[in-house]
């Protein structure tokens, strides 16, 4: 993996280099920004997040166990409570809500690790603590042929630091 | 790491936790294969039954052979020195006595009762008087001192368990405690926990099975039984053992 | 029985019984504890006909009070477990009162005496029997060499039976007068106008035959005369609905009879006699209304009533001072009005009271003992010292008294002043014979082997006539020779000597499984009592009248150290483990007290500091109090729990000789502090929701019921059904559809045939008097724990450090109980006083009601509550996690929770100390702490009676067995049985146009069923 | 953006639009947030003072579970007491966190940004705390995982019909949920502490917990979306949570309990008790830490608006249970709210209508909204005022039930108080230690609003700098 990262001040800046980018097309790009803007995300122009597909069929399977707990367990040793049905499907509502939202939520936070690749063990290449702070950066990691093109297009579009990485 | 290894090594982890948890819960429940009706018993089953029977208890007073040890410590297989070594084999299988020869009151009460000293001398004072156990007894005997047996087989105070019920109902006495009749010293059958308990009274208890577990072949009403599926199930009310 | 087996290293047979028990050891639940090493310990020879774990039944006699009721004692091996009634015995019938179940406890109660002891340098020491027997015989040699045994005493607590003439012939021998049966409960006036009268001490009172009752004072259905016939009789009296009679109590205090009765006379103390003397014409209504502070139109009105009801049964009971005259002037009337032979019938006499010697016996042998000419003082059972008028002086006189012997087997204020102590065995580890009725001897034989090391009082007596190896007797072969031929006069032992009287070994053997048999016992002249000091009134000290009264729990103060007589409320006041000050609210307005605040009443003899309770039911220029609490040395429960009411009595005796206990003057003061009342009551009054409901007779004949409970909005209070099904209100899903296959066992087809069955129970509240002895009855089946004592109390609550300490935080543990309303419309201290116009009074026994459809089961988050298939209600102890949600949704509040360890013997909260713990059923498992408990219909008697219908190929049969309570119940009140089944009788009294479930319009579906109580009003032409 | 303000001196913010104009750029925000987490001499001191609380609290509950429940003030048939209505107190305290970090963030209310971090640590608590009350309860707490759905030899199931069990789901759902979501949030934060740290321990530390956060932008991307779906899922949750809990009361039939109010009463009430805990928390908090320039008056008189609000709400539904007793016409529910409100438990009925319903008619003064000291005594008020409205609830109506002669009264002892004691002592331990080792303020959201640096345009300013309030510290320009 190789590529270039440039370090940004302002945010147009770094939102012009990265439309420049992608016309260019050099390499793939990846922005960091300290906090998650709507600038972007337009630039980018990135796909719909899947992550709440997880949500769906998490929360769904969540809510079908529920159900199916309570009522195999309550009809695994039938015994009758205060003359209710052995199955009450009606109080069952509640362990399939609560159920959904469990799986439903524990599973999106598991459809956002595997898409935003964390817990990510080795990180550092291509980044810079100054990214979580203030500044933004952007990544492209292209042929060596084209490094020298992609480092003369962040720093035209007012990148602070340019550096190559490996 | 790598990506694939990290989830396969979390799987991993819950796949053998959820084993270890049915493992630990279900074991212990279900001891003599049940042979399913109209099926004859396989060489495997056969071999497994026969081998309860004939066990002794292992070095720690815990019987590895039994084959259905419960290393979570549930009791199966312990078997506590007692202080007259009573010979089982040789009263049941040599001398032919009935069980209830002895625990007598076994079929008229909740208690299946021990004997007294009495009637142990009721032989001894003729047969066997010079064998240092029976010794033991006749000392005892005399000095008016009953013999404090260390108890096996037992369920928690809560629990009623009418010994004459079940009695009235064919179960063998092995089905519970084993052969006994093959055992050098007693030791702990079964892990008489309620899953176990409750599996037969829903389950329904098949007298062939009960009398195979007893060591000795079904008669051919029991079989016929159990060819037509026939099993006495019984009451698994909670009030039933539990008040 | 078997001889115990004393064993070298310490085994003793009632040591391995415990283990022995194995169905059912009788040890906490606190877990599995299959880890633990256990002995099992067999017989060493197998008594006969004793089969481990299965009960046997002894017949006998039981001895609490002197009815003499038959009993059957359960025994498991080994051990007596449960007293019930005697279903074949003339007196009782099968009943037994709550005293009755407690003689268990007096039987294992933990401070018995272990053995003899001997009083060295004031201390009492265990000594050996021979030792003892020894000083026995030394002191009589001392007291005959003395030349005053003529003036020895002997007071033993009064029974019936052989030992009368035994101790009598004993005496005679030893050159000492015949010994004084004393009873202080005896009614002496009723018992000495009954002799005049009728002829014999106590005729039956037949209270089916009579269509008005007319009680004087009389608490007939609390410890006055013979309990549990009067109430028995009563109760079938009222129970019979059309042709019921009519009930009413007069006298200063509204006792348990009083409210019962349909109407209360409230007369001063001591002078319903002015009510007889105007019955009988010799005085004017208005003299007698002026005399008794009654309304003249009452007095009128129950001329008229007493004029037109034929045949009527007139009551006199009362212990004033002029008791005696009243007595007199009541069978007088009885006689004159044709009630004798009819509702009154001398001729089926009960022998209770034959050969009881009036207490004012006691004033000549203080007399004696304070001239000390008394020689030796024995006593065997009663605690005169206690139980007697402080003003007589008996412990200060009895101290001067050289020798002095109990044979008392508890510990109490007698025998920490007697020298030597010789305890007696318990009457249920006693042999003995009683007349309970002229004719038919009822047997007494051992139930169990000796729990401690006690002897037979007249085996000791015996012996100590034998040459003994006699350390300081003179040996002269002579005397020697005399001596035996005059002791051969006297059986063997004691049992010989029952056996003897009734014709030989052979007979008794013959007569034992019933315990009854036809004969008669020797009659005894009944010494007179030659001093009677006058009834003094003590009209010039006081403002108030002093009413005092014993209950049938108390009684005189023999029940005081039985936790389960301290713990069950008094059937009136409600109050355990406390003596209290009962005064009407407006006295209580006028003294400037409040409930609980103490108060000094004053008399003569002496003074208590007591609590004050507001009662509605004495006059206002009364107070009353309860006499048997407040001991100084009766053992661990009885000591230091309320206060004594006999120190407020003057010697002062009735002309009959008997103790005057009403009427006494006494001041009422203010003193500081205030203490928490020990009650189990809430509210005392229904605030209109409809538990216990009444009607009467003509709303029932006309169909125009009495219903006041209308609840706006509500399903009809028409009975439901849901009853009738083996499941009730299984009202939803697969299992209320009747062609499913999934049932399971609630599936009538089911192999185990369960659902087969619904277990309910129907109590007729117009027969239940709210006695309690049902509640007794449960508390000895269901080893409940008490838990009034003061030591089981929360340790760190300084404000809390008294018995009832976790009563008074509502922690009794009475699976069943008995409430007890009044129909008024305001709290108690707003009543007022109003002569005219008592409040009505509704008893009714609350239980768990086993609802079909029961709010505490669906709450459970562990199924440790549910609904069998057999329609119970069940309690899983072991599957309880304590949330107590169960509690919170059970509106008739029946669930109980085990706040502390009672069941754990290691800890200070131990309700069974040692041998207590010997009663507990093996049956029932010994609940631990943190967990929930409740009426279980007796389940275990169910499952014993299936067992045995199994073990006997049969089905069970109809009304084959039933619950605790019911088999106790005194009035015959309870029935229970299987309601799915139509040949039970509990089938038919459910259909009965008086029935109705509790807070119906629940829809809980309840299997208790309570049957309305009937009101006599006074008929249409007597009215006031 | 028009500036709104009509009166400068008395600004009427658009909850929605709150801003931070005295944060001028993103390392302000971080220098500021950081800076908070120096422990302090005070804080060991409160910290010190809170264990030991909570070894008070320890010791009672052990020496209850040798003794038995019988050394804590219960009155059967008062079979619940003060560990109940504790639970129902601190479940409802951890109401406000989630609330304020889900449903305003669904509604876009601008004034969570800056106390939704610190309203969601105090619901992740307060729920930690409630629910050992449901164990300490118990008569054997040994045995409370027999409510738990695990396969087991008896071959039993918990009892699924049971409101307890409900309970269970319900609850560690919550707490599953309500921790899952803090710490997603967190995770950022963490990264910028990483990335801020110098100890090297410190730093691995912080680096595990950050899971290797890179803050890229598709990481951002996938994180907004998850955080989207979380709070859509969160807000069921929240408002099931309490409803489940007022199912314990209101599936009996007690009087009193029996009620289909229950469910909106007890969430509404839930929201203002939570909501109260977060002022008697934040207040602080901004003035001891110099946060007032981020959490600003604007976004207290937010707040004060959302609790009177629910208080209006509580306050209706007390009414309309008294309605509904009278109306309906059950004796016996008439006799207990009758007894409730002038009978044996007048004193506590008062404490709550008072606390909970009349003082919170103050917050309807903009003046008193704006007054942060007035806010927190009302907020102590608020707190005691529900823990009292859970007593009302729980004590009176089983002290005076169907039965009459099973009435009783109720009072604890030095157990319960000591216990009730510890469980603040446990949450405030908790809380001491997060507010010195994690951002007490979210450091990311904070910087979304707070204008970027740009190359072309001027920075940012803000909108409605009239509204900024003199007590701030630090420079105004």
């Amino acid at each position: 993996m190789r590529g270039v990262l440039g370090h940004f001040r302002e945010l147009d800046s770094a939102v012009d280099a990265i439309t420049e980018l992608k016309a260019a097309r050099l390499g793939d790009v990846t922005v960091f920004t300290p906090t998650p803007r709507h600038e972007f995300e337009v630039a980018v122009a990135p796909p719909r997040s899947p992550v709440r597909m997880y949500m769906l069929f998490g929360g769904l399977a969540g809510c079908l166990f529920g159900y199916w707990m309570a009522i195999w367990a309550s009809a695994y040793w039938p015994l009758v409570v205060g003359g209710k049905a052995i199955a009450s499907w009606i109080p069952y509502t509640i362990f399939g809500f609560e159920v959904f939202v469990l799986v439903g939520g524990l599973s999106t936070v598991a459809g956002l690790f595997i898409h935003a690749r964390i817990p990510r063990l080795t990180m550092m290449v291509g980044y810079d603590p100054r990214f979580s702070r203030g500044d933004y950066g952007i990544w492209v990691e292209c042929a060596p042929d084209r490094i020298a093109s992609a480092e003369a297009l962040l720093r035209k579009n007012g990148a602070v630091e340019v550096r190559g990485e490996r | 790491m790598t990506g694939r290894r990290k989830w396969l090594v979390i799987t991993g982890v819950l796949a053998i936790g959820v084993a270890s948890t049915l493992l630990s819960a279900y074991a212990g429940n279900y001891q003599v294969a049940a042979v399913a009706a109209g099926t004859t018993e396989t060489a495997t089953q056969k071999a497994n039954r026969e081998a309860v029977g004939k066990a002794k208890p292992g070095p720690w007073g815990y019987s590895g052979a039994s084959g259905y040890t419960n290393y979570l410590g549930e009791g199966t297989g312990r078997s506590p020195a007692q202080p007259v070594k009573f010979p089982h084999p040789v009263h049941v299988n040599t001398l032919q006595m009935n069980c209830v020869f002895c625990h007598s009151s076994a079929f008229k009460s909740p208690d299946p009762g021990l004997p007294a000293v009495a009637s142990c001398m009721g032989c001894h004072t003729i047969t066997a008087i010079d064998r240092p156990e029976v010794k033991k007894v006749a000392e005892a005997f005399n000095k008016k001192l009953p013999i404090a047996w260390v108890r096996v087989h037992k369920v928690p105070e809560y629990v009623r368990f009418p010994h004459v019920r079940h009695i009235y109902a064919g179960v063998t006495c092995q089905t519970c405690h084993g052969q006994v009749q093959n055992m050098e010293q007693v030791f702990q059958y079964a892990s008489l926990n309620m899953g176990w308990c409750v599996s037969c009274h829903v389950n329904g208890y098949s007298r062939a099975e009960g009398m195979r577990a007893a060591g000795y072949e079904p008669d051919s009403a029991a079989l016929t039984d159990e060819r037509q599926g026939v099993r006495k199930v019984a009451s698994y009310d909670c009030a039933n053992c539990h008040y | 029985m078997t001889k115990p087996v004393e064993t070298a290293n310490g085994v003793k047979r009632r040591d391995f019984l415990k283990v022995l028990g194995v169905t059912g050891a009788a040890t906490a639940m606190v877990g599995c504890s299959t880890d633990q090493v256990e002995k099992l310990i067999p017989y060493v020879t197998s008594p006969d006909h004793t089969v481990p774990g299965v009960s046997n039944y002894y017949a006998t006699t039981c001895r609490e009070c002197a009815a003499g009721c038959g009993i059957i004692v359960e025994t498991r091996d080994g051990r007596a477990l449960k007293a019930e009634g005697n279903p074949d015995h003339p007196v009782n019938r099968g009943a037994i009162c709550a005293r009755g179940q407690a003689a268990l406890q007096g039987l294992y109660n933990p401070d018995r005496f272990r053995g003899p002891m001997l009083r060295q340098n004031g201390q009492l020491v265990p000594i050996s029997w021979e030792e003892a027997i020894d000083a026995l015989h030394k002191g009589v040699d001392t007291a005959m060499k003395s030349g005053k045994a003529r003036h020895a005493v002997f007071i033993n607590q009064h029974e019936q039976g052989l030992l009368h003439s035994f101790l009598d012939e004993w005496l005679a021998y030893r050159d000492m007068p015949p010994h004084i049966s004393y009873d202080a409960e005896a009614p002496f006036a009723t018992i000495v106008a009954n002799r005049a009268v009728y002829g014999v001490s106590w005729p039956r009172l037949d209270f089916g035959a009579a269509k008005l009752i007319v009680s004087f004072a009389a608490d007939f259905l609390d410890g006055w005369g013979l309990p549990v016939p009067q109430q028995l009789d009563f109760a079938e009296a009222r129970g019979k609905i059309e042709g019921a009679p009519r009930l009413i109590y007069i006298g200063p205090r509204r006792p348990l009879t009083g409210l019962n009765a349909d109407q209360w006379i409230a007369a001063k103390p001591g002078t319903a006699g002015a009510i007889a003397r105007m019955l009988a014409g010799k005085m004017t209504a208005a003299a007698a209304a002026a005399a008794t502070d009654v309304p003249v139109a009452t007095l009128a009105a129950l001329k008229k009533e007493v004029a037109a009801a034929k045949p009527s049964l007139l009551i006199a009971g009362g212990s004033g001072p002029k008791a005696l005259d009243l007595a007199t002037e009541v069978n007088t009337l009885n006689k004159s009005l044709g009630n004798v032979g009819v509702t009154v019938k001398p001729a089926e006499a009960y022998g209770a009271w034959e050969g009881v010697v009036p207490p004012a016996v006691l004033n000549d042998v203080v007399a004696a003992m304070e001239a000390s000419d008394v020689p030796a003082l024995f006593v065997r059972g009663a605690n005169p010292v206690y139980s007697t008028p402080v003003g007589l002086g008996f412990a200060a006189a009895a101290a001067k008294v050289p020798f002095k012997v109990s044979f008392s087997t508890v510990p109490d204020e007698t025998t920490a002043l007697c020298d030597l102590i010789l305890p007696d065995h318990h009457a249920l580890e006693s042999w003995g014979i009683a007349e309970p009725v002229k004719g038919t001897l009822g047997l007494q034989q051992p139930t169990m082997d000796p729990v401690f090391n006690t002897r037979a009082t007249a085996d000791v007596l015996l012996a100590s006539l034998r040459p003994l190896p006699c350390f300081s007797c003179p040996v002269d072969p002579a005397e020697d020779k005399q001596h035996a031929a005059d002791i051969a006069k006297f059986p063997p032992d004691y049992r010989g000597v029952v056996a003897s009287h009734i014709g030989g070994n052979s007979k008794l053997q013959h007569a034992l499984p019933k315990g009854l048999l036809a004969g008669s016992l020797p009659g005894r002249v009944v010494p007179v009592a030659k001093i009677m000091k006058p009834a003094i009134v003590g009209e010039a000290t006081g403002d108030y009248y002093l009413a005092t009264y014993a209950n049938l729990l108390m009684g005189d103060g023999r029940g005081a150290n039985k936790p389960w007589l301290q713990e069950l409320p008094d059937p009136v006041t409600k109050i355990c483990w406390q003596t209290v000050v009962e005064m009407h609210p407006e006295t209580a307005k006028k003294l400037g007290v409040e409930r609980g605040d103490h108060v000094t009443v004053k008399t003569v003899a002496g003074s208590i500091t007591a609590p004050a309770f507001l009662y509605i039911g004495v006059r206002p220029d009364t107070v009353a109090v309860m006499v048997g609490r407040g001991q100084t040395a009766s053992g661990r429960y009885a000591t230091g729990t309320g206060h004594n009411a006999w120190s407020l009595l003057p010697a002062s005796n009735d002309a009959a000789g008997g103790y005057q206990l009403v009427g006494v003057r006494c001041t009422v003061a203010k003193a500081a502090g205030h203490s928490m009342i020990v009650t189990t009551e809430g509210s005392g009054r229904q605030h209109g929701r409809g538990i216990a409901r009444a009607s009467t007779l003509e709303e029932l004949l006309t169909g125009e019921e009495h219903k006041p409970h209308a609840f706006p909005g509500q399903a009809s209070t028409a009975f439901l059904p849901g009853l009738r099904a083996p499941v009730a209100g299984d009202a939803q899903g697969e299992f209320s559809d009747p062609t499913s296959a999934q049932k399971g066992e609630y599936d009538p087809k089911h192999p185990s045939g369960r659902a087969k069955r619904r277990w309910a129970m129907t109590i007729d509240l117009a027969k239940c008097t709210g006695c309690s002895a049902c509640v007794t009855a449960c508390y000895a089946e269901n080893n409940i724990p008490t838990v009034g004592a003061e030591w089981q109390g929360p340790i760190l609550y300084p404000d809390r450090k008294f018995p009832g300490a976790n009563i008074t935080r509502s922690r009794e543990m009475a699976w069943l109980r008995l409430e007890r309303y009044y129909e008024i419309d305001r709290e108690y201290k707003d009543m007022a006083w109003n002569p005219e116009h008592h409040p009505e009074v509704r008893v009714i026994p609350m239980l768990c009601q086993h609802c079909g459809n029961a709010p505490c089961e669906p709450v459970c988050p562990v199924y440790a509550t549910y609904h069998a298939p057999d329609g119970l209600n069940v309690q899983v102890y072991n599957r309880c996690v304590g949330t107590r949600y169960c509690s919170n949704n059970c509106p008739y509040k029946v669930r109980y929770f085990n706040w502390f360890g009672y069941g754990e013997p290691d800890r200070a909260q131990y309700a069974f100390p040692e041998p207590l713990n010997w009663q507990l059923n093996p049956d029932v498992t010994v609940r631990a702490k943190g967990i929930m408990e409740k009426c279980s219909f007796c389940v275990q008697r169910i499952r014993d009676a299936e067992t045995l219908a199994k073990v006997q190929n049969r089905e069970i049969e109809a009304d084959e067995f039933t619950t605790a309570c019911a088999q106790a119940c005194p009035s015959r009140a309870i029935v229970f049985g299987d309601a799915a089944d139509e040949h039970w009788s509990v089938t038919k009294l459910i259909e009965d146009r008086r029935a109705y479930h509790v807070f119906e319009e629940l829809n809980t579906f309840t299997a208790v069923v309570y049957l309305k109580k009937i009101n006599h009003p006074a008929p249409a032409g007597v009215t006031a | 953006m028009a500036t709104i303000a009509y009166e400068p001196k008395r600004p009427n913010i658009a909850s929605a639009n709150v801003q931070l104009p005295a944060v001028r750029d993103y390392e302000q925000v971080d220098d500021e947030i950081v800076a908070t987490l120096r422990p302090s001499k005070a804080w060991f001191l409160m910290l010190m003072t809170a264990i030991a609380c909570l070894g008070l609290g320890v010791s009672a509950f052990l020496y209850q579970l040798h003794q038995g429940l019988g050394v804590a003030g219960y009155n059967p048939p008062v079979m619940w007491g003060v560990y109940i209505v504790t639970f129902v107190f601190w479940i409802g305290i951890g109401h406000a966190g989630t609330l304020i970090s889900a449903i305003l963030f669904l509604f876009r209310a601008g004034f969570r940004t800056t106390i939704y971090r610190c309203a969601e640590a105090m619901t992740v608590f307060a729920v930690m705390t409630a629910g050992l009350f449901p164990i300490i309860h118990l008569g054997r707490p040994w045995k409370f995982f027999w409510l738990l759905p695990y396969p087991n030899w008896r071959l039993l199931w918990p009892q699924f019909k049971s409101p307890l069990v409900w309970d269970v789901f319900a609850i560690s759902t919550y707490l599953t949920i309500s921790t899952t979501f803090l710490f997603v949030g967190l995770i950022p934060d963490i990264a910028v502490l990483r990335d801020r740290e110098t100890n090297p321990t410190r730093k691995r530390i912080l680096s595990f917990l950050s899971f290797g956060w890179r803050n890229t932008e598709r990481e951002w991307r996938h994180f907004a979306r998850a955080y989207l779906f979380l709070a859509a899922v969160s807000t069921p949750l929240v408002l099931s949570v309490h409803s489940v809990v007022s199912f314990d009361f209101a599936m009996a039939i007690t009087p009193g309990w029996h009620t289909t109010i229950f469910p909106p009463y007890f969430v509404a009430g839930a929201i203002f008790s939570g909501i109260g805990m977060v002022f008697t928390i934040i207040i602080p908090i901004r003035k001891w830490f110099r946060l007032q320039h981020y959490v600003t008056l604007n976004h207290l008189d937010a707040a004060a608006k959302l609790c009177l609000t629910t208080s209006l709400i509580v306050g209706c539904a007390y009414m309309v249970e008294f309605f509904i007793a009278w109306y309906g016409g059950v004796q016996v529910e008439q006799d207990f709210f009758w007894n409730r409100v002038f009978g044996q438990w007048w004193w506590a009925a008062w404490i709550m209508l008072t606390c909970n319903m009349i003082l919170p008619l103050s917050l309807f003064s903009q003046k008193l909204r704006r007054n942060p000291t007035w806010l927190w005594i009302l907020s102590i008020f608020i707190n005691i005022g529900m823990w009292f409205e859970r007593f009302v609830i729980v004590v009176p109506s089983l002290s005076h039930e169907f039965e009459p002669w099973q009435w009783t009264t109720y009072a604890p002892t030095w157990v319960d108080y000591s216990i009730l004691l510890g469980s603040f002592g446990w949450f405030f331990m908790w809380f001491l230690l997060f507010v010195r080792q994690l951002p007490i303020i979210a450091i990311a959201e904070v910087k979304e609003i707070v204008a970027p640096r740009l190359k072309r345009a001027h920075a940012h300013t803000p909108d409605n700098a009239d509204d900024y309030e003199p007590e701030t510290p630090g420079a105004h320009n």
